[in-house]
Order: C-alpha cells, then structure tokens, then sequence
C-alpha cells in the first residue's frame, strides 16, 4: 500500500457527517481509489456524537485503520473524543463560527463560509471541500461529484453547493499537509456500495418477489433499498404490524409461489421463532436475515455484534433442517442471499443469513462484476401430470427427504401445507409410524444440504497458526494475518460463510493443519468456538472476543495474537 | 356442476357430535358450492383450535398454520397470488386472542380475505379456558371466581377499524349463514363474518338452544348495512335479542387493488428477467 | 410540597430539539406535581422508541422495556402491588403496531393504569417509517406510492373495547394536557391519553401549526363525556376540526378491585407462611 | 418385585377411561401399593382413541411397562390396537352393550348394568368394578373409594356409583384370573399425584405470588393446579392475551416484588423469547417452565418429547446468564420448581425449566415429604439504608455480577430497570466502557451460578458403561440400568437435572470412569450429547434416540443398549 489514509469526520447526529463522508468516498472511487468507511452513530436523530471513517487507499481494505490521519471535528466533543487517535504528523480539522486558534487544530469558519456560499445547510459541502483541498484532491473533480451528487435538485441548490465547494476548497489552499496523497487520475474504482445494498441486490437476483419486515436497526436499510427499486421488479415490500406477522407473511406468500424474505434483528427474531419452526414443518422455503446489533434485549440499537450465532442455529422447538449462512463481505452477502433464497427453495427448508450492524453500514468498493443469473430454477412439479388431481401428496417421502412441491390453486392437485404433525398427504396424524417417517424424512435433507456448504474460507490456511472467524469480521482478520505475517509469524486464517449444517469434514481437514488456533469473535462467550468444539471436538487455544458493539480493528486483533501466542 | 359434496374429504371429523362446527363447515360447504368455486379453486387456511381443524375436513387446498397467525399468512398468500379464493378459518382465541393484533391489522390492511371466526366464547381445544368473547362472570378452571375482563365485541372492533364488510351468523342458521359466506366471498376486500357457535363440551350457556332463542335475521327487519354509526349501534345489541346477518357493507378498493406492483398481474405469474437488475447494477 | 423540577433529571435529553415530546414531558411532570406525587412514588414504564425514552429523562421510578410490550408488563406490576402509581408512556407504533395485542386487551382488564401514547403518526426513533396512525398517502422510504391501509383510529378502537376513561390531549398545550394527566391519574382503571405530538424530523404534515390550527378543547364546548355512542361519533372527528379533551368518561372497577387474592392488600406485602401448602400437602 | 402388574384402559376420549384409572389408582395406593399410570390422548376432545396404563407393584415403579396383563376396552378400536401387548395368560375385558362372545375376550355387559344401576353415566364405575374385581381387591375397598371419589355430590349420585360398583364387580365374581394378586392391606402408601402437580406445589414452596400464562398443552395444568387452591395464598393467576404478554407480565410482576412464573409449551415458549433477553439484561428474576411436546410447530400437542433443550439454553439474542433445569421425577420438579424461584432471584436472572408431557401427565405414588421451607429468603436491600435516596444504582457492579436490589416506591429510592444497555444507575448509555462492564458484571455471576449446580445423579455410577440421560427419563433409564444388570450386565447410569451453567467439572469427573457411555433422548439429534460433546469434548460411544411422542419403555431401552454395547 501506498497510499493508507484515514479520514474521521465526527458530529452531531443531524449535522449531515454523512454526507461529508459520502462525497469524500466517491471522490476518491471516482480516482480510482479504494475505500472503506464505517459509520458509528447513536440511536437518536439530533445530537450526542456520530462519526463516519473512511479509509482511503491504493489497494482494496476491507477494515477500518485504528488511527486518524485527518481528524474533521463538526463539533468540540469530536476533538476531545478522538484527538487521541490521531497520528503524530496528522491534521485536525475543526469546523467553527469563526476562525479561532487552538493549538494544533486547523480551524475553518465552515458555518460563515456557508452562510455566504448561500446558507447554513451548505456546510457539509464547505467541511467536504476543505477536506478533499487538504487530501490534495482536484477541484474539478470534487466539483463534478457535488454535480452529481445534487443531480435533480434545483438549479439553486447545485449554484450553492458548487459555490460552498469552492469556499471550503479555497479556505485551505496552499496549506501543507500530511494526509495529502498524489490522487491517481480518473478511471473509477468499480461500484461504491453499502453492505445493506448487497444485500438487497442478492435478494434481486434469488427472485425475491415478497420482502415482509418491520422497521429494526440495522435491518431496515436493506428494506428501503429494496423499496427504492421496487418498481422496476415485480416485488412487494410490505411493512407488517410486527415481526410475528413478517414471519407468517412469507410463509405465506412462499406456500403460494414467490420467494420470499424478511429481515430484521435480534429483538424481532425472537416473534419470528414460533413462524421459523412453522416453515421447519411445513417445509415452506423462507429465508430471513437476521441483522445483528449487541443485546440482550434492546441493548445497543444502532451498534455491531455477532451474538445470535447459537440461538439462531437451536431457535424454534423440536428439530428441523435450517440452513445458517453469515457473509464476510458484501460480495459474499450479494452471492448467498441469491443462494439461500436458491437453497430454501430446492430444499424447502428456511434458510437464516446473519449479518451486522458493522457489514451493513459500512461503505465498500465492489469491483467483481455481481453474477446474476439468466434463469432461476424453481423446483415445482407443477409440470408432472403423475401429480396431478388426488394423486398428489405435498409429503411425499422421497431419498433426499425432498417432496414434489405444488402450487395452491394451480392445476387440480390439492395442496395441504400443515404446521401439525402430518401424513404424506398432509393432514393432521398422531400416528406413530407416520410421526416417525416424516421426522426421518425432514431430516433425510440433512446430508443432502450438507453437499451444498462452502468450506470455511483459508487466507494462508497452511499456516502454522490460524485465526478462525464467522460473518462480517473476514477482511479484518485477513488484515491482521497480514499484519502477523509482515513480523513473520507464520499465521493464516479460516473463515466460515457456511455455517449449518457444519461443515464438519472440510473443517475439520482445514483445521487439522494448524497446531494452534485460536477464534476471533465480535461477542463475549465465544459462541463458533462452542460450535467448533461440539461438531469437531476440538478445543480452540484462545479466544480472541470483543463485544463493546463496536467492529475490531486488524492491529487489535494482531497484537491480542502476538500476546497469547508467546 | 359444483356440489357441496366435491368439498367432501375422507378424514375422520374429529369435532365433538353437537359441535357447532358441523353447521358451519356444512354453510362453507354450500357457499362454495352455490358460487360454483371447486375445491381447487380454494385455498383454506387457519389457525390452531378446534376451528382452525375446520381445513382438515374439507376437501381443498389448506394450511392448518400456527395458533393466532393464519392472517398474517392468507394475507401474503393473498399478495403472492391475488387470484386466490381464500377463507380463514379461526376461533374466537386464535382471531381476538393470540392473534389480535393481526385482526386489527389485516382489517386496516382491507385485505380481500373472508374470515369465518367460529366464535363459541371458549377455548375449546384446550379444554374451556375463557376466551376475549366470554361474558363477564364466566367460570372456568382457571377463572373460579368468574371472568373480569370486558368481553370482546368483534363487530365493534371491526367497525371501529373500518372494516367495510362486518356480519355476524349462527351456526345453526346453516343457510342464513352461507348466504352471508357468499356475499363475503363476493366482497371484494376483508370480511369478517363472526359465527356464534355452540360448544356442547364447554359452553353450557351460550348453547344451541340460547342462540335460537335469541338470534333475529336484519335481513328480515327493516335494517341497511350501509350507515356506519347505526352499524356501531347495532354491534351493540347483545342479550334478549341478538341481530344475525350483514352489520356493515361498503365497497372500497382492496388491498391488492391498490400495490403498485401488482397492476400488471399476480406476482407467481411475472417471469423472471435478469435485466432489471443488470441496469441496475451499472448504473451504480 | 412537589414541584415539577422534583422530576428533572441529569440525563441528557436525546430528542430532537422543537419535538413534541418536551411539551408532553412537561405536562406529565406538570400534573405529577400538582397531584402532589413525588418521585419516589411514581413508576414509570415504557417501550421502545422515541416516545418510550421519556422516563430516561425524568427523575423517577422507571422501567424501559421492550418495544410494544409495556402494557403486560405494567399490568403485572400493578397487580403485584396495587399501590404503585404507574404511568406508561408508549408511542404510536408501540402501543397501535407491535403492541396492539396488549392495547386492544389491557383496555378489557381496566387494568389502573394511565398510558400516554404520544402519537406523531410516524416511526421516530426508527427513522420515519409509517405507523399504525399514518394516514393513507402518506410517502415515506418504504411507502414510495403512499400509506394504503386505513388509519388507526386509537379512540374509536379503546371505545369499542368499552375503556372507560378515553382521551385525547396534544403536545401543544400543555396546561390542557397536564389537567387531562391528572384526571387520568385520578381515574380508578385504564385511561388511555391519545396525545398529538409532532416530529419535526420526519412527519412535515401534521406538524405543531399543522394542530395548532385545528384542535378545539371538548371543555370549552358544551361536551359531555358520559355518552357513550356520542364520544363514538367525536371519535370520528378529524380533519379541520380535531377535538382535544376528554372523549369518554365511565366509572366502573378496576381490574385490581376485581381480583379475589387481592382483597387482603397487595401481593408484595403478604407475608410468606409455610402453613397452608403444608396442609394442602396433608390433605392430599 | 412380587407384584408387577399393568393394566391398560382404552377408550374414546369423553368416555372417562381416566376415572376408571384414577379409582384404580387410588384402590392401590390406599391398599399399600406403589402405582406408576400414563395418560396417552389425542388432541381432540370426544372420540378418537386414549388409554390409560397404570402399572401395579409393591415396590417404587417409575417407568411404564411395555406388557399389559389386563386390557379393558371401552371400545372395539382398543382391542384392536392393543391386544398384541397383552401377555399369553392376560385377561382382555370388554365393556359391550350385550356379554357377547369373542375368542379370548371376557365381555361384560359394562353399558347395561350401568342402565340398571341408575344411569349410563356410571359405565365407568361398573368397569372399574370388574376390573377390581378381576384384580382380587376388596370390594369394601372399592365402596370406600368410591365414597370418597364422589364425596361431595349428591347422595343419588353416590348410590348410583356403589350400586353401580357392585354390579360391576358381581359381573366377575369367582372369574379367576392371572393378573389377580394379594392386595396388601389398608396402609395407604405416601400420596397419589399427577406431575403437574408436583410443579405447582414446587412453586407454592418457592413462594411463588403471581403466575401469568396463555392455555397450551402439556402446561395449562400446572396453572389449573395452582388456581385450584390459590385462594389459600397471596396467589394471582392470570390468563394473559398471549404468551408475549405473560411473559412480559412476570417480569413486571418481579419487579414489583414478587416471586413471578409463566408455564407453557414449545411454541408458546418462542413467543418468550424476546422477554426472556428482557429478563437476562435487566435482571428481572423469572422462572419460565417450559412443557415440551413433539414439534416443530404446532407438532404433536398431547404426546411428550425432549426436543427444546439447546432451544432453551440459547434463546434469545446476544449473551447472559441463565438457570435451566430438567426434573427427572416429581420429587425433583417439586423441589427445582422451588429452588429456581429462588435462585433465579438470588442470582437476578431467568430460570428454565424443562418438563414435558410424559412427567407433568403421569400419575406417581410420592412417598417422601415434599419440603416446604419456614421461610423465604428474599434478597432484597431495602433494609439497607446506604442504599436508600440518590446512591441507590440498581445496576452497582459487584464481584459476584450481583447488585444490590431495591424495589419500586418503597422507600427513597429510585429503582431504573432498562432493557437498553445501561450504566450503574439504570440509564440508557452508549459508552464502550458502561457496555464492556455490564457485559462483565452479567457474565460474572456464571462461576457463582456454577457452584449452585447439582451433579449429574449416579446410578451405579462407578460401572463400565454408562447410560446418560436428562430430565423426565431419569426412572425409565434407571429401570433399564436394573434389567440390564440383572443380566450381568455392569451398567449404571448419569442423570443430569441441572443442565446450565453446565456442571463440567463434576461431569467430566463421573463421565471419566465409565469406558463408554450412551446418551438416551427423547428426541431425534441427541441435544444432550451435543452438549457433551461441547462441554467435555467427548463423544458418546452411541445414540438412543426416541421421537415418536411416546415415553421409552425400560425394555426397549435395555435391548437397544445390548445391542450397541455388542
Ligand atoms: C402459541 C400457542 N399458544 C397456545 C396454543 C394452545 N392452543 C391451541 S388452540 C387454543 C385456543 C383455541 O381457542 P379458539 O381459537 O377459541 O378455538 P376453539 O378451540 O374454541 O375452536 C390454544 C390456546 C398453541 N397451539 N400455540
Ligand atoms: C421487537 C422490536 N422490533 C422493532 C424494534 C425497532 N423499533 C424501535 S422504536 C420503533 C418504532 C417506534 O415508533 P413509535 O412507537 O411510534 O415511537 P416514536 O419513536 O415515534 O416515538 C421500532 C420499530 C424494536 N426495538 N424491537
Ligand atoms: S370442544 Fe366444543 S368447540 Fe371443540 S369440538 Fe367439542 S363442542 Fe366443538
Ligand atoms: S425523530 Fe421526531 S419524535 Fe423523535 S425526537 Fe426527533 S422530532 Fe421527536
Ligand atoms: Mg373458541
Ligand atoms: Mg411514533
């Protein structure tokens, strides 16, 4: 890496730090730069303290750096929160009233500069241009991305954004500074995407038709941008009364025919466990992303965690196959939403994604094209006239536990779908042989699903010492492999995607190399190490957990490594 | 020709011999019958309880779903395939208990369901526990002291939501009721038709024989169903005599008339296409 | 004597600055006083939202739970010591949306309880999304063609489930609203306070002008709230005139008046005895 | 054992084939005899088929036996389901309208001797008359029981049911018959009592105040049994709208100061869920029982299973500490009842606790004294008056994660429970360090919790192999461990009830002299040995899995291991 910069801009909630950010990361991707920003905020909507760090870089980063280069403060409790972490040559930037002096701290009169760039609502754009003068970024560059970013706006607007953009680019000119870098030139960096989007998009391309949820941070971005581009697909986003009714929504959508998701968090799983074991027994293919935030209870709202890893895996009573999926990226986020609504379906199974406040919220360069496929396969029978009229059964016992799946009121086979212990023709039975014949038949899948698992992914995994993660915590383990490698420890990593079924006899290949492992978990109990320990019956070294609701940074996970790995 | 005998189903029916669900199941069968609608051109789906076995007994496609949730899944169901024939076969507990804030919901929602709540003031699969309908002062197991709480009255709350079709009927009225359930399944948008239903096992007040004595027809009074506030009036006549038939009726678009992305047909029936999301992608 | 700064607290006020939550929490603080209640005499409970943060930032008693489940839990709380004096406050999407099972059933129980439901007809704390009391065409992110289900209407509906105390209060006026909290504290039941309260983050229609223009006080009028199908028809009332006061008063038991185990004093403050389970084990 | 009889009473539901039992029962019980008696019924209120099995001995039984040595059939279909069970030289009994002939049948007229005894009401009682007749008890007896099973009515109805007893048991008179033994004498022996009931007592010794609940099978009876004498206690059961509502009731209920319980099944249990986080992050003291039954979904709703055990240990999202229990017979569901009220409130966190339909359903003869205590300790710091005003903090952080707890308007001090996370005082914070050490002051309580716990209960716990087991199986297994021993066979077995925390140490330690062992479940994936495997890293040699909604019969138990252990 050449360039590795990090830019902290923090504020009030309200203040727009956002916006600030936004224009900052597609200015760089626009260059052809890599970023990666992580967003922090409260759960309010004016005031307390928010901040968007953006890291800037020559290379793809997929983590975010532990120290400023460029701290910009919106406000005083920025500069005392964070002054700590800035390097020693950085720069602080503080957006005043008027240009006071204080030691070490660049001060611009944003608010008066926007006032004369034509109001106060400009500020965001002044602070932006301050910013990017200071990174050594072009004018005109910065002043095309105000275009486009205030594109469909009113004439007015873009005149006085254009003009704050120069104010603030001017206020600073000439000025020497550390953070600045040589911006490459102008072939863009592949697509600036939320993690929330590649969500939304995954979903697109597994055919999502029905999206049930009800409003939870930090699911509900998925939600909105699914709405956002709703009327270009045939999909209907419906907000329910609550999580229960999401739940039963698209079982019910699903029995008639779509694919069907919900997405919600922790809270809102717990109302949609008694539907979660509804599709277990009727076989109805659900998936639902569970969005996770730290808890118990409402605990952190707007914070990132990875706390639901077991509860997701036992939730609901008595046992059924479920597939449990947690991407490490938005890539993988975009491909396993697709597939889980695929492997749903295929297995007539509900399927969980678990992602976080941290992969959802944070900004990332996308740079593989996104695979969507020509065609999607539907797995009916509805085409097989032997199942036609009374001869079709909705359970019928098959080797692979998979029955024939028809469609209510499509053709003359009458469908019965039934949450009650049922006979192959699904009707309500208390008879034992049946209960036991359709138990073996639900869990006839297991095996079958298994064959679907991706291996748990290895960076370096021939290295002598692993660090084994879950979910959205991949690119900053990989960092901190790399971080470990650079000082010659002989370090790699493992990391789940596929989570359940477990991968039992790939992972435990995989981990067989290493003499030493150690998991690394956004929680306080260590929760993949249990499962690591009861499906393979090994005991990780360490445990490498943060649960404060905020992501690890890869030097964290690094130096916690070197100390227990002495 | 559609009889009520196509809806015939070989299970065993395994409602108590009196139960007032047989009148019921008997009025569904006819209904459908009589609007020439063939077992596979409905969908049936319930809740759990001794109404919600209803589906079982019938020959057709069903979902015997979760306790207090069949409206949250018909409603979907709906979404997914709005030329689905669907009805909901509920209790009192499983519609205005466990699954009352569906109720509310799915009424503002005006969703184009038909909604049978077989309403016997009694959790009956569970043994006589009382349910939201029991009257004050009912005893049970549980409320040896009798109940306290203040009955639900499903009419007023539906009108109260501005539920545009709101009728009530009896169990033992079979053809007054099924010309109810045909009006409501020709109502396009949500329906609730609440039906009094003796339970010979654990009601043994409101029985077969209270209701007959106390039950009238507005079909046979001088009543309309189409001024709201004398609706309000009426769902509030309850004791000596005790109106059956159509409360409210207003027509309004439904639910599915008014989804954006439902004009151009059912989604089951939309094709796939790749494209949307293809120009999508580029044009980030 | 109490005074409302009795209720102020250190902790840092974390709503928007004009939202109409400051007017509904110097109401509350307001009428505390003037009933001569102080802190530690007052038990506040709430959900989730931004409605559900006020007792965070009042001096008091306090339990903030989970979203839409405050009424069960302060239900319980007053049946195991019905000497609290509970207040609840609770917003539109907690006590109408995920919450309206315990609404529609808390009502039936006349459970002593009073409920401050700060209704700004949005979803504040989760970033304007609808609410059950949206009305319809409203445009939010997820409602791109606008709110298609009818409006909750949380006086219509607490009258259909006969509460016995129903009123409606706004932001605005905070004497108005500070007389409707005590009568409502003074009431023995439930008493639900339907307060108008805008957000001036994300509901720009019905903003504080929006109101001001509109709601009339019923006290000014010559209103009566003792009737019970007049207070349906003022329920019905919205648009250019929006009435605000007290819509129905009723006085019957409470809930806790009601219950036989309660009769010797609060559960709390029973002493344990180990005699009548060892005579009931003897017996057996 | 010189008498092991079972006797299997089968019959429509509605035809009172329970009554019949229950005068059985008690006939034996009051003679000196140890009973031990399912209840098998569907979900349906009339009709259908359910029967009755009551095991006869004169010593403690606590298994049913699979042979039956008389069969009495109110119905045809009972005959027809049941008769291969019935040992070579048993005795089949028909109740029928007319003593017709069938091979190897006695028919007794039960319907028209009932007529002649003043109603068919009393069919029940003539059948019962025969069968004690046929059993060789005394008629007296039987007339004393009856007196005592009608007392209260009137006194045409006590006439009737002797009259009708006598008839019934003149029907037989002389018949010899080979299920027929000494009956002991008039020392009744201990009490007679169903499950259930030991639960609601267990409460009541735990001072149990208010107990919130939503009607569902196997549980409602537990809160019908507490409702039954809650006039005698400062006891408030109330019906809740939901299961959600119940929940939430109790933990307003605890709150306010009193001992607080909901009962329910699996499906209620996941509408718990998200209150039982509430529970863990406020540290509100719950006792939840949970009454397993067949799944998922709705499932099986009479019949008993073991299938929500990792459920229940992971419910909910994020981390905390939780009690959950598994009786493996009344005695023991008396005592944790009582015990996890009480160590849920000294630990201010939620306890579980797993029965299921085959315990809370069956009846048992109980000879040891259930202990109720003198007094309760209660916990609380109200007496302290350092604690009282402004330096009251509900959430103080202390070495045992416990804080010192106050209650709501009693006294000067102001009580702030919040499911948000919180600072010492009760108030919403986002703070990284407030998170880290309220996450630790949860957590901290798991070592004392720890120390609480019961050890896995040996049965000849030294032998060589070992069977392991949990919860309501625990006399099943035990008489399995007594078949196979008999023949030669060193076997013992394990059996947890204090499931966790779970007690590694000690587990690891008894499991340590056994050279294999063998989970047995009442469930389909071995959730018990998951559990071993993740605790103590050990596998079972094998898996003795049974989910067909019935209880393990000992004999099957014993053949299946002998074949294992092969
Ligand atoms: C979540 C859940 N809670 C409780 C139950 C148990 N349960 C089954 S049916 C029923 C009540 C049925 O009452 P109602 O809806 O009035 O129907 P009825 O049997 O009277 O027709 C209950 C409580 C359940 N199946 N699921
Ligand atoms: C189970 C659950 N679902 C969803 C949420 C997210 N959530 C928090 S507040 C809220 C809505 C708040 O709306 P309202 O009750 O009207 O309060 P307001 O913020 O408008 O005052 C939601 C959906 C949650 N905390 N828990
Ligand atoms: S218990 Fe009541 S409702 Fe149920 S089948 Fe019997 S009579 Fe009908
Ligand atoms: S978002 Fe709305 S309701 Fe919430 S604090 Fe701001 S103005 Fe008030
Ligand atoms: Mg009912
Ligand atoms: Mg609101």
């Amino acid at each position: 890496m050449n360039i590795d910069i990090t830019v902290k801009i923090g504020g009030e909630a309200g203040q727009g730090i956002q916006t600030v950010g936004q224009i900052l990361a597609l200015a760089c991707q626009k260059s052809g730069l890599y970023v990666f920003a992580i967003n922090d905020f409260e759960s309010r909507i004016r005031g307390g303290h928010s901040f968007f760090q953006i890291r800037i870089s020559d290379k793809q980063v997929r983590a975010p750096h532990h120290q400023v280069n460029m701290l910009i403060c919106l406000d005083r409790r920025t500069l005392a929160l964070h002054r700590s972490e800035v390097v020693a040559d950085g720069i602080i930037m503080m957006a005043a009233q008027d240009a006071g002096a204080e030691q070490g701290v660049l001060t611009i009169p944003v608010f008066a500069l926007a006032d004369k760039a034509g109001g106060s609502i400009t500020a965001n754009t002044v602070a932006a241009g301050s910013c990017l003068a200071l990174l050594g970024a072009p004018l005109e560059l910065f002043l095309a991305i105000i275009e486009k970013q205030f594109a469909g706006k009113s004439t007015e607007t873009i005149a006085q954004n254009s003009a704050a953009a120069r104010l603030g680019y001017e206020a600073v000119a000439g000025m020497k500074c550390s953070a600045a870098f040589n911006w490459p030139g102008q072939n863009p960096r592949g697509i600036l995407m939320e993690g929330s989007q590649s969500v939304a998009f995954g979903a697109l391309a597994g055919d999502l038709r029905f999206a049930a949820f009800y409003p939870m941070s930090p699911a509900t971005s998925i939600l909105t941008h699914l709405t956002a581009v709703a009327d270009t697909f045939p999909l209907v986003v419906e907000q329910a009364e609550d999580e229960i009714a999401a739940a039963n929504m698209i079982i019910g959508s699903s029995f008639a025919g779509v694919r069907s998701m919900t997405a919600t968090s922790g809270g809102g799983f717990c109302l949609m466990v008694e539907a979660l074991g509804l599709a277990g027994m009727t076989e109805t293919p659900i998936v639902i992303v569970n969005a996770q935030r730290p808890g118990p209870a409402t605990g952190l709202p707007t914070r990132t965690g990875q706390g639901d890893l077991q509860f997701v895996i036992s939730a609901s009573q008595d046992e059924f196959p479920r597939f449990v999926f947690a991407p490490g990226s938005p890539e993988e986020a975009f491909s396993i939403t697709a597939r889980a609504l695929n492997l749903a379906e295929k297995y007539q199974v509900p399927a969980i994604i678990l992602v976080d406040q941290f992969l959802l919220d944070s900004l990332y360069i996308i740079e593989k094209e996104f695979a969507v496929p020509d065609r999607i396969e539907r797995y009916f029978a509805d085409n097989d006239s032997a199942m036609d009229g009374p001869a079709y059964k909705r359970y019928t016992v098959t080797a692979t536990g998979v029955s024939p799946r028809r469609l209510p009121c499509r053709g003359s086979a009458l469908v019965a779908a039934n949450g009650n212990e049922h006979s192959e023709d699904g009707h309500t039975t208390e008879e034992i042989a049946e209960r036991n014949k359709m138990v073996q038949k639900r869990l006839a899948k297991v095996p079958h699903m298994l064959q679907e698992m991706e291996p748990p992914h290895p960076y370096c995994g021939d290295a002598h010492l692993l660090l084994v993660g879950w979910g959205s915590t991949a690119g900053t383990i990989q960092e901190a492999v790399d971080l470990l490698r650079a000082e010659g420890i002989d370090c790699g990593a493992l990391h789940f995607s596929d989570l359940w079924p477990f991968p039992v006899e790939v992972a435990k290949k995989m981990l067989e190399k290493a003499s030493r492992f150690y998991v690394v978990e956004n929680n306080a109990t260590g929760q993949l190490a249990q499962l690591i320990r009861q499906e393979l019956l090994r005991a990780p070294d360490g445990l490498l957990l943060k649960y404060d609701g905020r992501p690890f940074y890869p030097v964290e996970i690094a130096n916690k490594i070197k100390e227990l790995a002495r | 020709m559609v009889t009520a005998a196509d809806f015939e189903s070989k299970t065993e029916i395994k409602w108590c011999p009196g139960c007032g669900n047989f009148g019921i199941l008997a009025a569904m069968k006819d209904a459908l019958a009589k609007l020439g609608l063939s077992p596979e051109k409905v969908l049936v789906i319930s809740g759990i309880g001794q109404a919600a076995k209803t589906p079982e007994f019938m020959q057709c496609n069903m979902f015997h779903a979760l306790h207090g949730r069949a409206l949250p899944l018909a409603t979907a169901a709906k979404i997914a395939n709005h030329n689905l024939k669907i009805l909901v076969n509920t209790g009192d507990g499983d519609c205005y208990g466990e699954g009352g804030n569906h109720f509310m919901h799915a009424v503002r929602r005006n969703i184009d369901l038909t909604v049978l709540a077989h309403n016997n003031m009694v959790y009956g699969l569970t043994k006589g526990q009382a349910s939201p309908t029991s009257e004050r002062g009912t005893i049970t197991r549980v409320h040896q002291h009798g109940v306290i709480m203040e009955p639900f009255n499903p009419l007023a709350v539906a009108l109260s939501l501005k539920a545009g079709f709101v009728a009530r009927g009896f169990s033992g009225r079979m053809e007054h009721l099924s010309s109810i359930i045909q009006q409501a399944l020709q109502y396009n948008g949500f329906s609730l038709i609440d039906v009094l239903q003796p339970c010979v096992s654990f009601n043994h007040v409101n029985t077969h024989r209270w209701y007959s004595e106390r039950v009238y027809e507005l079909e046979k009074e001088n009543y309309s169903p189409a001024d709201y506030m004398q609706a309000m009036v009426k769902a509030q006549e309850w004791g000596n005599r005790i109106p059956i038939g159509i409360v409210y009726k207003q027509d309004k678009p439904s639910f599915t008339d008014q989804v954006f992305a439902l004009k151009d047909g059912p989604l089951v029936d939309r094709t796939y296409s790749p494209e949307p999301l293809r120009e999508l992608l580029k044009e980030l």
